[in-house]
């Protein structure tokens, strides 16, 4: 459960081209849902992702994740929160170029130090549960976008978050990828994983998978639609 | 365990972030490279002919001593070494006729050394190898010199000296002493220096402090002093040589904070991304740090090894020009290879270690890049 | 060629050991020669070597005349099967031409600025009128011939 | 001023590492006035930033710090051949009132690198960075002797003039001669056995008593002192003679040549090393009870205890080796 | 996966060090292998009593480091090359480098 009381985040504090991207934010995140953040580009949904995945402190207010208050911890503790609780979705994918699938599904566990073997292991098994496993040797230039999509989902997984936060995630695919994404998503609804999703897609905003939608527009929320 | 797991891990992104910019660091490996392989080259070339040197120096004369007039060389009467000989503690002292001779037609410097046991007959001498090799003559083969007035005195060669003896031997021309005085028309009762046999060292300094007290216009110059005198000169060049280098030095340093710094937008989003997905920022050094050492390893050791190759297989054939001069005789010789640990550890502190510092602030720049700098792009 | 290389050969200093006892020459100094009382390898320090050579050809190498001046006084000490009346003779190094010479005959100077291995050292000289300019130039103290030498001047040096 | 290579590289590296710890320092100052963790700020954040920047800086000049030490003792001895008189390190130190100076800064800068590092590291590891203020008080009072030791290096390779005259170690470490050197080396060799066995047993047995149990961490931080000041008395007086061969030859700096198998480096890497960490443990100790740290001290000095230990028993290891398979025999002196 | 890039670059360096071990490995027999011509070069130094290398033969004072009198340079060789730091800045005299290139 993630808790935001109050939030504000400015930039360019102090100077001419000073504005809150986030402006006074209030919500509780629930454990086991799917929450949609809508709204157009400017919003605020992105900032608000990244507030919400311990990327970036705001300004001022309040965060707790699991009941614990993080807004004062030093940038290294975030990382450990961010590696530990969190798995990010980019609408770029951001896969790093040169690399394997697999060596990019496993990045995130690296700096455990964890053996490479069971690292390994790991990172075959999710591969093979959204079927990408045949890619596993392939540099991520000749993935397709789809195999692409998978690829980073599976990263998202690698340690095994409670959270896992999506930013666009169906821009660059076709209705069909998207529904699929979208089934995915609930798969791991029902595994137990809080999923977080910034969106305007109405495939991934109609899907019967979300549980509760929210509307964003200039920094603040508009509308909370809870579906169930 | 999970320290070295963690390290390799980091390392396997390092090299893949490196790979994947070729062009960039394969540029900045060449020219490290180079940076160290001309470095080393110095200091094994000076370090060579230093060791060279003090190993055959060990048997030159213990005392060797000039007559000064106005601060400038001049002959010493013969009449000085029974003054000398008496000085306990000299085993024997004997005058030393030698000098140079310029070949105006060749331009060559030789130095002519009068030894009455070699050469016992008058007319014939002995040559080292250079300049036999310039004159390309052989044994019985004559030389013109020309002698003081104007005349020249025709001698035959007996016999070259020894090709490995190059090193010390190669312009020399040993002849007899009645050849000598008539070529420089050199006054009978006078040497160009006197050379002492002491046996206990120990005693130099005594017996120079005497020679002095005896002879107040002669300047003594001992063993010790000759020694140092080649490790000072050889010491000093090479510093003075990687001094000059300094400027390559810095060239390179700013190559590489150019490189460090200028990052692309891709490796700007590849820490993004890696610093979202849960890599600290010291992560993000470390990886920085094995890029760093991965860069400084390769080049390092592949520019000692070519340093290595270069002096001592191929004689230092880049550094010839250089050492050459303007002398016409060069010895053709080999150096005795020799590598230490102090060679290394210095090149490290001359290169390694400002290449480190002059990437340290680029690293940290783009280690504490912001993490959702990836999802804003 | 080889000519030359003979010639050059035939050059080196050469220095003849000089025979001063009629039948016991010095011995040639091993690698692994050391020092009974002290413990030193020897033939690191040439220039201050001392023998004591037996009747039965055995013997003893110092690194100094003050060490062998200690096995001489201290004999059942470091070599118990021998006695004084055993030794055939002495050697040792003259100081300026650093051949071995008699050193029952030999003249020692004592408390001069010149250091052996072991710190002060008696400095043999078999002339003594090489000793005198010495004790001139190094400030030695006083010659003492080897009846003269104590256990008293020994342990002064130490 | 001799144009050696290695001086070249060490007073460039000195530089070097000089330059960035004063860069180190002036951000020191600014983190020290205007840290406040429990603001988000911006500056703040820049500050938390900064420390990285700092902790790589200090740890990387520091690390030169402790490469060059041994450089620099190689260099000096190596240089001995330069000056009349000189026969190892001991000599060309003596050459300008400068060396010993240096060569004492550097020992000292050394083990204090090595008491930030240790710092830093536990600072690190907790969440609130509970000791910042304490690291770059220290990192201020470290700066200016860095800074010191270059100029006094520097002083002292310019005034390198290969033709003075200087003395021996024979002669500084003699036991009739004056000066603190050869008092060490006249000090009767059984009291001085007696000390160094006994501080060593002692170090050793409270490191394993703090390693096992945990008790008494100042006790071994004070032996710890006690024992590396007998080491390097036994070393002069006692250790050395063995190597040499010598009775009379009481040197510190001639066991760094290769005739002697550079055994010096051997001691006095250990004798560093376990100075440096055990003197760790006890810095460490006031700050057991932070609440961050309550977990991440403890193991810390642990492990510091550990090498300490181990890096003692390997001086006594070498020592002893040496001194049995020595030809020397001390009796009768 | 065949070979992890760390492995490859260790055993890239690993490679590097073997080159560096044999080099310091030729160099050792190399010392024991120019013994002989050592041994010549200081038994001719010895009876020749040469005192220095013949490596620059240029003039006196750097045919003979060790016997040059301090003023020397400037006044040897016509070409006069010397290594004085002020030898970079000042030639040689105009008379003697045209006079001795005339036969």
């Amino acid at each position: 459960m993630i808790e935001i009381k109050n939030i504000r985040k400015v930039f360019n504090a102090g100077k001419t081209n000073e504005f809150a991207a986030i402006d006074g934010v209030s919500l509780q995140v629930d454990s086991d849902r799917i929450t949609v953040f809508k709204g157009p580009s400017g919003s605020g949904k992105t900032t608000l992702l990244s507030i919400l995945g311990c990327m970036v402190r705001p300004t001022s207010g309040r965060i707790e994740v699991n009941g614990r208050e993080i807004t004062s911890l030093p940038e290294q503790f975030l990382a450990e929160i961010r590696r530990s609780g969190f798995g990010f979705i980019f609408q770029q994918y951001n896969l790093i170029r040169g690399m394997t699938a697999l060596e990019n599904v496993m990045i995130p566990s690296y700096p455990t130090g964890e053996r490479r073997s069971s690292l390994k292991k790991r990172a075959v098994e999710l591969l093979d549960l959204f079927n990408v496993s045949h890619k596993a040797g392939s540099r991520v230039e000749e993935l397709s976008g789809g195999e692409a999509q998978r690829v980073t989902i599976a990263r998202a997984l690698m340690n095994n978050p409670r959270f896992v936060i999506a930013d666009e995630p169906t821009a660059h695919l076709d209705t069909k990828l998207s529904r699929e994404f979208m089934d995915i998503m609930l798969g791991l609804k029902t595994e137990g994983k809080t999923i977080l999703i910034a969106s305007h897609d109405p495939v991934v905003c109609d899907s019967i998978a979300v549980d509760r939608l929210v509307g964003m527009r200039d920094g603040r929320i508009t509308t909370v639609d809870d579906r169930r | 365990m999970t320290f070295i797991q963690k390290q390799r891990n980091i390392l396997d992104v390092a090299l893949c972030s490196l790979l994947r910019r070729k062009g960039k660091n394969l540029s900045l490996v060449v020219a490290y490279v180079f940076v160290i392989f001309l470095l080393s080259s110095v200091m094994f070339i000076t370090d060579a002919l230093k060791r060279e040197a003090s190993f055959v120096l060990k048997d030159t004369p213990e005392m060797v001593v000039q007559r000064l007039v106005a601060g400038r060389h001049e002959l010493v009467p013969t009449a000085y070494a029974k003054v000398i000989g008496k000085i306990k503690g000299v085993q024997s002292v004997s005058a030393r006729l030698w000098g140079y001779y310029y070949d105006a037609t060749n331009g060559a410097n030789y130095t002519l050394i009068v030894h009455q046991d070699l050469i016992t007959s008058p007319g014939s001498i002995m040559v080292g190898r250079g300049v036999a090799r310039h004159l390309s003559a052989g044994e019985n083969g004559t030389i013109p010199f020309k002698a003081c007035d104007g005349s020249y005195l025709f001698l035959e060669i007996r016999s070259v000296l020894p090709s490995e003896s190059e090193l010390v031997s190669a312009d020399l021309v040993l002849m007899s002493e009645l050849d000598f005085r008539r070529l420089f028309q050199m006054p009978e009762g006078y040497a160009t220096d006197l050379v002492l046999r002491v046996r206990n060292v120990r005693e130099l300094s005594t017996i120079a402090a005497k020679v002095v007290q005896l002879l107040p216009d002669t300047r003594p110059v001992s063993r010790d002093e000759i020694l140092r005198t080649y490790d000072a000169v050889f010491s000093w060049r090479s510093g003075l040589v990687i001094v000059i280098f300094a400027g390559a030095l810095c060239a390179f340093l700013i190559l590489a904070w150019d490189k460090a710094t200028g990052l692309s937008a891709e490796e700007k989003r590849e820490i993004g991304l890696l610093k979202a997905v849960g890599w600290e920022t010291s992560d993000v050094l470390l990886m920085k740090f094995w890029e760093g050492m991965a860069v400084s390893l390769v080049s390092f050791l592949t520019g000692i090894i070519l340093a290595y190759l270069h002096i001592f297989f191929t004689s230092a054939s880049l550094f010839e020009p250089a050492l050459k001069g303007w002398s016409v005789l060069y010895p053709d010789f080999r150096l005795t290879p020799f590598i230490d640990g102090q060679h290394a550890a210095t090149l490290f502190f001359l290169t390694v270690v400002p290449y480190t510092a002059a990437t340290i602030v680029p690293s940290w720049r783009t280690a504490t890049m912001d993490p959702d700098s990836v999802m804003r792009s | 060629m080889k000519i030359l290389l003979m010639l050059l050969l035939l050059l080196q200093p050469c220095s003849p050991s000089r025979a001063l006892a009629e039948d016991m020459k010095p011995v040639d100094v091993k690698k692994t020669d050391k020092c009974p009382v002290c413990g030193m390898f020897v033939a690191r320090y040439p220039d201050f070597i001392a023998q004591v050579i037996f009747e039965d050809g055995s013997y003893a190498v110092f690194d100094g005349a003050k060490d062998m001046f200690k096995y001489i006084f201290n004999l059942s000490r470091y070599n118990p099967g021998k006695s004084s009346s055993d030794i055939a003779a002495i050697y040792v190094t003259d100081y300026y031409s650093l051949d071995p010479i008699d050193g029952w005959k030999a003249g020692y100077v004592t408390g001069s600025d010149v250091y052996g291995p072991m710190g002060h050292e008696l400095i043999p000289f078999g002339k003594d009128e090489d000793a005198r300019e010495f004790m001139v130039d190094h400030a030695g103290k006083s010659l003492l011939k080897f009846e003269s030498i104590t256990q008293e001047v020994v342990r002064s040096l130490d | 001023m001799i144009f050696h290579p290695a001086i070249i590289a060490l007073s460039a590296g000195s530089l070097l590492v000089s330059l960035m710890l004063l860069y180190s320092a002036f951000h020191g100052i600014r983190i020290l006035r205007n840290w406040d963790m429990g603001s988000g700020s911006e500056s703040q954040l820049q500050l938390e930033r900064r420390t990285y920047l700092i902790s790589t800086l200090v740890a990387c000049a520091l690390g030169f710090q402790l490469l060059s030490l041994f450089l620099f003792i190689h260099t000096v001895d190596c240089m001995s051949g330069l000056f009349v008189g000189a026969m190892c390190a001991a000599g060309s130190l003596k050459v300008n009132p400068f060396g010993y100076p240096a060569i004492v800064l550097r020992v000292i800068n050394s083990i204090l690198a090595g008491q930030w590092l240790m710092i830093n590291h536990a600072d690190n590891k907790a969440f609130d960075y509970p000791l910042i203020r304490k690291k770059y008080g220290m990192l201020l009072v470290i700066m200016p002797l860095i800074v010191a030791e270059t100029a006094i290096q520097g002083a002292y390779f310019m005034g390198l003039k290969p033709e003075v005259i200087t003395s021996c170690c024979g002669v500084l470490f003699s036991a009739d001669s004056e000066g603190w050197a050869s008092g060490m080396a006249a000090l009767p060799p059984v009291p001085v056995a007696i000390a160094f066995y006994g501080f060593m047993a002692a170090t050793i047995s409270a490191g394993i008593l703090f390693y096992t149990r945990g008790v008494g961490p100042y006790l071994f931080a004070g032996l710890n002192l006690c024992a590396a000041t007998a080491c390097v008395i036994a070393l002069i007086c006692l250790i050395s003679p063995y190597f040499y061969e010598s009775p009379t030859h009481h040197c510190p700096f001639c066991i760094l040549q290769g005739e002697y198998r550079y055994v010096g480096y051997a001691f006095y890497l250990t004798l560093l090393a376990g100075a440096a960490a055990g003197l760790g443990v006890g810095t460490l100790t006031p700050f057991q009870g932070v609440e961050s740290l309550k977990r991440i001290i403890p193991e810390l000095q642990r492990t510091l205890a550990l090498v300490s230990i181990l890096s003692y028993s390997g001086f006594v290891v070498v020592a002893v080796s040496g001194i049995l398979f020595s030809n020397l025999r001390l009796t009768g002196y | 996966m065949a070979g992890r890039r760390s492995s490859i670059f260790a055993v890239y360096l690993l490679i590097h060090l073997c080159i560096l071990a044999l080099l310091w490995a030729h160099a050792q027999p190399g010392q024991s292998r120019a013994r002989p011509d050592l041994e010549l070069k200081r038994q001719m130094v010895g009876s020749l009593g040469l005192t220095d290398l013949c490596l620059f033969t240029e003039a006196r004072y750097t045919r003979h480091p060790a016997m040059a009198d301090s003023n020397a340079p400037f006044q040897d060789h016509p070409m006069s090359f010397d290594h004085f730091p002020s030898g970079s800045i000042v030639t040689v005299p105009e008379h003697l480098r045209y006079e001795s290139g005339k036969p």
